[in-house]
């Protein structure tokens, strides 16, 4: 399994702060694709442009590899400071 | 001995005179450099407060990450970075970035940066809480030209 | 009402924490940059102490001088810049350079600024004490190379 | 009178750090070459080229003009902060 999580304004939209998902996704950009295949909200909170993903803990891209077991995060631009 | 590198993501207020007091021991190291924010209300609509979350775990690495980053860029003696999470009200104290070195320019330079990354590279997002309801705060896109200057 | 500037040229220590304190009270300046300097003991032959030199009269005008100039490159709000004159002692404090703003990146430059012109035309002579003597310290080229940077 | 004042290690050179000066230089420049022809230790400590002078407390090139009643200063390469 795939630990996804998500924050801030993101977390809000999907009305969940974390979901077990099942390992398959070769990549993060698979993996989008079958959270939004999901339909509503899924579809159009992920589709923001600009959200940013990190991979266990470390900003990646899209292209970054998922693998069992990962915790992978959805977010949007972050505003600290 | 003290650690050259001390990071906090906390809910409890600092204080730059404490922090400031344990980068004195380094005869070496004549320059410091502080920066620190506060919450400011320049809204149109009266702030009464501010909300900070964060990505518990990966915020720390973030920011270890940023200050390793500017430890390959410029001689430097001990960092300290604090950022409180939570609510906060008006006028209180954010973010903390303090540097030591023996050289002036890289001491500014340092401290700059790593305000730079955190503002754009660490996971805490904003939320403000006015007179008419709560809002996320948007990003900036100076904060990403910011970035790029480096 | 507290003054926007504060200059001092001073014998006695000082506290950035109460110096700090003083410029909390401007709402709408959320940044606040500081820069501190000490004593360091860098020389081969070990430093006992340090004599600073000033021109009376001349040095708090030239210092009001440097932050009237940063005042019209950037948009700031409280400035506080301390110089410590007389002996003084390896790791003790020399100046302190505190400059708020709504801005970031204006408080950064600002206090860069104000140090970088601090060093070069400020009037103020250190003549270091070690055990094989005294001698006046030399300028430095990379401090007039700062300077040509703004 | 002029107020001709020195610091740091011309201050030590000259073994002085004031003096009254008759007016009548029309600039620094003259006023330099004037105070020089008292001989040593004047003419060797004044001759150093990286000299910065003042008038009334202000930092100005040799070119600035004198005038009765103003202080001028001669200092080495400032070292402060």
């Amino acid at each position: 399994m795939i630990n996804v999580i998500f924050f801030a304004s993101l977390r809000e939209a999907l009305g969940t702060a974390a979901i077990q998902w099942p390992a398959g996704a070769v990549d993060i950009h698979t993996l989008t694709g079958q959270l939004c295949a999901q339909g509503e909200p899924w579809a159009s909170a992920l589709a923001r442009h600009d959200l940013l993903c990190a991979r266990n803990q470390q900003l990646c891209d899209r292209t970054e590899s998922v693998q069992d077991g990962d915790e992978i995060a959805f977010f949007p631009p972050v505003t600290g400071g | 001995m003290t650690p050259l590198t001390r990071i906090a993501v906390q809910n409890e207020d600092f204080s730059l005179a404490d922090e400031y007091e344990r980068l004195q021991n380094q005869a070496e190291c004549g320059a410091i450099v502080s920066f620190s924010g506060r919450v400011r209300d320049l809204a149109t609509t009266p702030l009464l407060h501010m909300t900070l979350e964060h990505y518990p775990g990966m915020t720390e690495k973030a920011l270890a990450d940023i200050v390793q980053q500017a430890r390959t860029r410029w001689p430097l003696g001990m960092i300290t970075v604090i950022h409180r999470v939570g609510k906060l009200a008006v006028n209180e104290q954010i973010v903390l970035v303090l540097v030591s070195s023996a050289h002036r320019q890289a001491a500014f330079n340092a401290c700059e940066f790593i305000m730079d990354f955190l503002k754009s590279r660490a996971p805490f997002w904003k939320k403000e809480t006015t007179t008419e309801g709560t809002h996320w705060v948007e990003a900036k896109a100076s904060d990403e030209a910011a970035v790029k200057r480096w």
